[in-house]
């Protein structure tokens, strides 16, 4: 082991030296630089691959000779080994990032890089408190030097600020120090924690003279403009060593020196972290600059890091897991994040749709986003979901509150900064350009955050367990996004085919039939995507990636797979969403929602996990401590995939506007994915042995609302899409509802209708997909007449809708049938009629569909529109096909379903004899009700034939205009606005109120941000100001009282 | 004992002094003042540091404290005055 | 005569000086007097370092023939604490540097808007 | 008005937290702690007769590393900061007529500052001073000569050499320190001498005087910075 000390005495050796080089030789006072930083990466990268295998134990090092205390010493634990290694790799790429700038600033830009990653270290590693001063000065004047590698006012004017508020901080910390000194006699820090400063007089004083400087580097809200400023005017080369280097340095700096203070300390820095993470993501929100989104969004990270530097005495031995977890990634990701606002240049967030001119860096900010926000596969992902399951083991449910809501807020800004990256308009003139040694740097980081969480996965014995060959398959077929549409559909197929080949066998029946909701409904719908030409970018990654999700859902053997399936789902449905032309507001709020239900579940399942030993996904049975928050949190989480009332404004704008093989994807099969929840929750509480009939009552309700609300919404739709997508809210209102019963007969109805709510929803949705990409238009009054030109898509529409509809013979009939049994045997009636009055407003929708869309008069323009392409046809007519299995022989899947339904209802009212099935109430034959509507409808077709076998065909045209010229072409459909009246009465039940309510809440946080961040007013002084007055609040909160 | 007291007197007058001539250098307007203000309580200081025992910091006080550090500022006093002319 | 000795005395005067110096950064707009502000802040902040390695009666920690030296040129109970002097002298220098950046500062955004009012550089805000 | 009432209120807070600390303080009648070794072992460990110096150059020399790189620092960010153009640096300065006092007196003083400079810092583990006061001495005798001829030609490259060659050798010395001695920057890589002559104390006085040499150059560089930044226009 090379001795750590080699690294400031190389550090500062060629620092001294290159002065010799004078101005020539940039280039090679630059080249010995990075050999320097490399050499200094590498002793670190040594001593950690040590701790890594356990070869090396802590060892000190001591200066001069001499033992502590009477001389300075460093330490080499695994701690520093780690710290010191990502600092020195990250100034290693940052160096080679910022070469070119170094190098026009001349020699000196170089030896001020060394020296500050060089101060970096030794904070790190000293244990020595005047040192500590020291080196924290050395990387405070560096820091103030190289912000001005940017040019213009605005970074001189951040460096002043700089060091103006560095300065104030670091007086206070040396005023600390001496008296520390004066009372305990040394300097150093372990032995001024065993002498019991905290209770000598004036002990408080001191300690809080220090805390409040290692505090304030850390740039706590909102005593931070400084910082704000520094990440915004510098260099963004340099902001990113900042975030990453200053940010590693001084919370492991606040962390030694934590030991010195008595044990509230670590409760007042949670609370400052708290603070500073929801005050700074909460300013984020308003922000329009990419540079200063990335500041709120840095300080914000470190106020999480503050917060699990006072929470860790509740952490135990996962202390190191979570609080380097999060670390890391925030380093990673930021840093890389940073480097990519360098190369883009576009400065406010709006214009990044110029980074779709790389598609390559538009992925690398993808990562970078769902790193920070907390996605598997990255480590603050699993970071994060220990800290909260520890959290919620000690009861601290209020701190997991604000863990929730900072986390929401950032991603609020984030999503909305990648959003319009994605989607929005890209008609700038400025361009930029992509420079090797700016893209490698970002390129490593990206790949380092991918093996990283890797890594951390492996290291808790849940996390050891996800199967990653799915992501795997997904990142094969990012890397073959260059090859032509059907080889990557073909690929894309065979994987989901040979991944549920070699799956189902393990599953119990429960999950098969999800699985095959999932895996085999993927399938069929992707088969719909040989239809489209070229190469379709980025269309399967994130395809796949969703059913990597679905899948992992169904294969969870713990709560921790089960959230990161659910994660990557989210993650997979949101890209696919964002794919539409219009879906940019809808992706985020869809984004939004899934994240809010994504956290709920987090919490219920911490709740679940409370003093749980392995946390297998049985827990949620019976959950012993509060039941009703825990089981209610679940389903609400659960509830906002199925878009239930209240929860649903995001569905139809999503679905709506996704591509036309995207919208089955997102509708029929992943809202299933909420159901699935649904079910496992409701399991759960079956089996609970507290009385949860409350809860289930209220899920009833809000099931027979969402029915309600789901199916008048889609009433006036003139959407085709929103219209079924409205349609979706409604159908799986009746599934909640129908599983919310708790019976038998509930739940037979609730599978029932999820699987013919998956059949027909995919076959109007990519019928009605399939006819928008031949007419080119959502709207249906500018379709009509297409029966003549699309008859097989008239025939799938037609089958669609009775199914839906639930008219005999179709299987809708068969879940209306099982539901009115189920609801009177229950005696819901109230819900119930709520329910049935909405069985008949889908009527009037669903009418629609065939009058406006089918009948009519062909428009002029769509004269030779031809029918629906071949590719949606087959999957079309293969869920045909099994909606009319299902029709005539229910009892093939019905009778299962019971056997299935028994193990936690037993009591089994359904009676199957053949084709009969009998309740209490009455009885009814699938087969024997198609046999005979087919023999009406096909003798009473064979009729009409013949009797109208003369009649005159009536053209389009023999109608006689009378020469108006109607302004708006819309009127002109005789189906325009149909229930125009209708509306007039009912409006106030479209519940209008809750997209108000979402909307004042998003208006009220956009408020409070531009209200409070009124305070950073961009003068230096009132930043000092803020300074002083953080002190002194500060002082009279901690030990004001106490002296 | 005697020069103890003695130090004690030249320090409270010293240190009067100082209060006396901070305060000026905060709120007198003309710059140059201020910062001959400023040196001067750091002359002050290190005579201070030598009563209590300190000649090393009194001669780096002395030197670099109240010596070049007034130097700088002057020259950038003169050069915002050249700028004003 | 409890309050009457040296280190007592020069405590007070280095906290004094170092509120005088909260005082100027905190009110002045000049940015030069703010400057100057800092440095009898760290004026005051040296003297307190060095009175805290007071002690009464003793002579500076320099073996000379003016101490009388123990076995092994021992001073123990002869000189002051060597340690606070140690500081400060690294107090000083760091407070030159600082000083020395800030004034390079302050010609820098003197040069670009012609005024030292710090209510003037706020390009960077909210 | 409010803005002043909040910053009374803020300093009468710190006048409040200053005068418990005040309060709770006693002076030293002993020392104790490490100084108390200082005092007691150090010239025997050490063998400089300046305890200040001992700690500063070999006890806590790790600091005053960290201290001269921060002058270094400083120098080299004020040199990049006021860089001036190529045009600018060429100009003459018409100064109002220097007077022949303090020219023919720098001439002479400036030499024997410089040579003063060098015995303190020499001497800086026998008497008070040392690198920083030696390296301050010969910085304001550079000061002077500046002043005396503002358009002195200051050969800058041996400024720099002075500066990168004393603290290259700081820096080797360290490491002999861990190769032959303790640990890095031990001054015990030389013998220790006679205790109270010139040449002991190890390798005390060859440190500080490269750290003098350093300072002096690195102040040098700052000032010189200054005065050329008067041209800039």
């Amino acid at each position: 082991m090379v001795d750590p000390i080699y690294i400031i005495a190389a550090a500062l050796g060629v620092g001294f030296a290159i002065g010799i080089l004078g101005n020539i030789g940039r280039n090679f006072a630059g080249g010995l630089t990075l050999a320097t930083i490399a050499f200094m990466s590498f002793v670190s990268a040594q001593w950690f691959a040590g701790f890594y295998f356990g070869n090396v134990s802590s060892s000190y090092i001591f200066t001069a000779g001499f033992q502590p205390p009477l001389s300075i010493n460093l330490l080499m634990g695994a701690e520093e080994a780690f710290l010191t290694f990502i600092v020195n790799l990250l100034g290693l790429l940052g160096g080679i990032y910022l070469f070119v700038n170094f190098k026009r600033k001349g020699r000196n830009a170089f030896v001020i890089y060394l020296v500050l990653l060089m101060g970096f270290n030794v904070v790190i590693m000293t244990r020595d408190i005047f040192n500590l001063f020291v080196f924290l000065e050395i990387t405070s004047i560096a820091t103030a030097g190289l912000i001005l590698i940017e040019k213009g006012n605005r970074a001189v004017g951040a460096g002043f600020k700089y060091l103006l508020a560095t300065s104030i901080i670091s007086s206070m910390l040396l005023i600390g120090i001496i008296f520390a000194y004066f009372y305990t006699g040394t300097l150093n820090i372990d032995m001024i924690i065993e002498s019991n400063l905290r209770y000598m007089v004036g002990g408080p004083i001191i300690i809080f003279l220090i805390l409040i400087s290692a505090i304030l580097e850390l740039k706590p809200f909102p005593a931070n403009g400084w910082g704000l400023d520094v990440y915004e005017g510098a260099h963004q080369g340099f902001s990113a060593i900042v975030s990453a280097g200053t940010a590693t340095a001084s919370l492991y700096m606040l962390y030694k020196l934590l030991p010195i203070a008595s044990p509230e300390w670590s409760y007042y820095i949670a609370l400052l972290g708290a603070v500073t993470f929801i005050g700074a993501n909460l300013l984020g929100v308003k922000q329009r600059f990419a540079r200063r989104v990335l500041a709120y969004s840095s300080v914000g990270q470190l106020g999480l890091l503050m917060l699990i530097l006072g929470l860790r005495g509740f952490l135990g031995p996962n202390v190191n897991y979570v609080f380097f977890g999060i670390l890391i990634t925030n380093i990673l990701a930021k840093t890389g994040f940073f480097w990519l606002v360098g190369i883009v240049k576009a400065n406010e967030i709006k214009e990044w749709a110029i980074i779709r001119r790389k598609p390559f860096l538009l992925f690398l900010m993808g990562v970078f986003i769902f790193a920070l926000v907390g996605f598997p596969p990255f480590p603050s992902f699993f970071s994060k979901w220990t800290f909260v399951m520890d959290l919620a083991n000690h009861g601290l449910f209020g701190w997991i509150s604000v863990i929730i809501i900072g986390s929401f807020l950032e991603a609020v800004y984030l999503m909305r900064w990648f959003g319009y990256a994605v989607k929005s308009e890209d008609d700038y003139k400025f361009d930029f350009k992509i420079q090797i040694h700016k893209i490698t740097p970002i390129i490593i980081l990206t790949a380092l955050l991918f093996v990283i969480g890797y890594f951390t996965a492996q290291f808790t014995e849940t996390g050891a367990m996800i199967n990653f060959i799915p992501l795997l398959f997904v990142a094969v077929l990012y890397f073959a996004d260059a090859l032509p549409i059907w080889v990557k559909n073909t690929i894309a197929i065979l994987g989901m085919g040979i991944y549920f080949y070699f799956t189902y066998p393990q599953l119990d029946n429960l999950r098969l039939i999800f699985e095959v909701i999932f895996i085999i409904g993927g399938i069929l719908t992707l088969i719909a995507g040989y239809n489209y030409k070229g190469k379709r970018q980025g269309f399967y990654p994130v395809a796949l990636l969703m059913f990597a999700g679905l899948a992992a859902i169904i294969e969870a053997q713990t709560t921790l797979e089960f959230f990161y399936g659910w994660e990557l789902m989210t993650a997979g449905s949101y890209f696919l969403i964002i794919r539409g032309k219009k879906s940019m507001p809808h992706a985020l709020s869809y984004m939004l929602f899934s994240l809010g239900g994504a956290y709920a579940l987090l919490m219920a399942f911490s709740i679940a996990n409370i003093g749980v030993v392995f946390p297998s996904l049985d827990i949620l049975n019976n959950i012993a401590n509060y039941p009703v928050w825990a089981y209610g949190l679940l389903l609400a989480g659960f509830l906002t995939k199925t878009a239930s009332v209240g929860l649903h404004i995001w569905l139809p704008g999503a679905h709506g506007e996704a591509e036309s093989d995207v919208s089955p994807m997102v509708s029929a099969i992943l809202l299933k994915a909420g159901v699935f929840g649904v079910l496992l929750t409701l399991i759960g509480m079956g089996q609970s042995t507290y009385d949860l009939g409350t809860l289930a009552y209220i899920l009833g309700w809000v099931g027979a609302i969402t029915v309600f609300v789901g199916n008048l919404g889609a009433v006036f739709q003139e959407d085709a899409k929103r219209l079924l997508a409205y349609s979706s809210i409604g159908q799986l209102g009746y599934i909640v509802f129908a599983f919310a019963i708790m019976t038998h007969l509930g739940w037979l109805t609730g599978f029932t209708y999820t699987i013919n709510h998956f059949m027909y929803k995919a076959v109007l949705f990519l019928t009605i997909g399939a006819v928008v990409l031949r007419v080119g238009t959502h709207n249906m009054y500018e379709m009509g007449g297409l029966i003549k030109r699309m008859p097989l898509a008239f025939i799938a529409v037609l089958i669609g809708i009775i199914a839906l509809s639930g008219v005999p013979p179709l299987s809708g009939f068969t879940g209306k049938w099982l539901f009115y049994n189920a609801v009177i045997e229950k005696g819901w009636y109230f819900q119930g009629v709520l329910v049935f009055f909405s069985g008949g407003l889908a009527f009037l929708y669903l009418y629609r569909l065939i009058q406006t869309v089918f009948l009519g008069q062909l428009k002029d323009n769509l004269r030779n529109v031809k029918e629906i392409s071949f590719w949606f046809l087959i999957p079309i007519y293969v869920l045909i096909i099994g909606l009319m299995v299902f029709a005539a022989m229910p009892q093939l899947v019905l009778q299962p379903l019971g056997t299935l339904i028994a193990n936690y209802f037993p009591n089994n009212q359904l009676v199957w004899e053949g084709s009969y099935a009998y309740t209490a109430i009455g009885h009814w034959t699938g087969t024997g009700v198609m046999i005979s509507i087919m023999v009406m409808f096909l003798g009473t077709l064979l009729l009409v034939k013949l009797s109208t076998r003369k009649a005159h065909k009536l053209k389009q045209f023999d109608i006689v205009f009378s020469g108006e010229r109607p302004h708006r072409p819309e009127t002109t459909h005789v189906a325009h606005n149909m229930y125009a009246g209708f509306y007039k009465a009912v409006w106030p039940f479209t519940l209008p109120a809750v997209e108000t309510f979402w909307n004042w809440i998003s208006d009220f946080i956009h408020e409070t941000a531009g209200f409070v961040r009124r305070i950073y007013s961009g003068n230096g002084q009132a930043y000092m100001l803020h300074i002083v007055l953080f002190i002194i609040i500060m002082f009279f909160i901690t030990i004001g009282g106490t002296i | 004992m005697n020069n103890e007291i003695i130090y004690i007197l030249i320090a409270s007058f010293i240190g009067l002094l100082s209060f006396v001539l901070a305060a000026l250098a905060i709120q007198s307007k003309k710059l140059s003042v201020a910062v001959i203000a400023t040196g001067v309580v750091s002359l002050f200081s290190s005579i201070l540091f030598l009563l209590m025992a300190a000649p090393d910091v009194a001669m780096t006080e002395a030197s670099i404290g109240s010596g070049l550090t007034t130097l700088i500022y002057f020259y950038v006093l003169n050069k915002i005055k050249k700028y004003h002319a | 005569m409890e309050f009457f000795e040296l280190g007592k005395i020069s405590l007070l005067i280095g906290f004094g000086l170092i509120v005088l110096g909260f005082w100027g950064i905190l009110s002045q707009k000049n940015i030069i007097k703010i400057i100057l502000s800092f440095t009898i802040m760290e004026t005051g902040v040296n003297i307190l370092i060095v009175s805290l390695g007071y002690v009464k009666g003793k002579t500076a920690p320099i073996i000379d023939s003016a101490v009388e030296q123990g076995a092994n040129h021992s001073v123990l109970g002869q000189v002051v604490d060597p340690v606070p002097q140690a500081l400060v002298l690294t107090a000083i220098v760091i407070g030159f540097g600082t000083t020395a950046l800030l004034l390079a500062y302050a010609m820098k955004l003197f040069k670009a808007k012609r005024t030292l009012q710090i209510n003037n550089f706020n390009d960077l805000k909210w | 008005m409010l803005r002043n009432l909040l910053i009374s209120l803020l300093l009468l807070s710190f006048v409040y937290i200053f005068y418990n600390l005040y309060v709770g303080f006693t002076p030293k009648t002993e020392l104790d702690g490490i100084a108390a070794h200082y005092a007691d072992k150090g010239a025997a460990e050490i063998g400089a007769a300046n305890l200040v110096t001992a700690v500063v150059v070999t006890y806590r020399g790790f600091d005053t590393l960290g201290e001269v790189t921060i002058l270094f620092l400083t120098a080299s960010i004020i040199g990049f900061f006021l860089k001036l153009t190529e045009a600018d640096e060429n100009k003459v300065i018409i100064h109002r007529g220097t007077s022949e006092l303090l020219v023919t007196s720098s001439n002479l003083l400036v030499p024997i500052i410089i040579l003063f400079g060098i015995y303190v810092f020499m001497n800086g583990h026998l008497t008070p001073g040392g690198g920083f006061q030696g390296g301050a001495i010969i910085a304001s005798a550079v000061a002077l000569a500046i002043l005396a001829n503002p358009n002195m030609h200051i050969n800058h490259q041996i400024i720099l050499w002075v500066e990168s060659i004393s603290g290259v050798v700081f820096v080797l010395i360290g490491v002999l320190g861990i190769l032959l001695a303790g640990g890095f920057l031990d001054n015990r890589v030389l013998p220790q001498g006679q205790f109270g002559t010139l040449l002991s104390a190890g390798a005390i006085p060859i440190i500080y005087s490269f750290i003098g040499l350093k300072v002096g150059a690195e102040i040098s560089n700052i000032l010189e910075k200054y005065q050329k930044s008067q041209k800039e226009s």
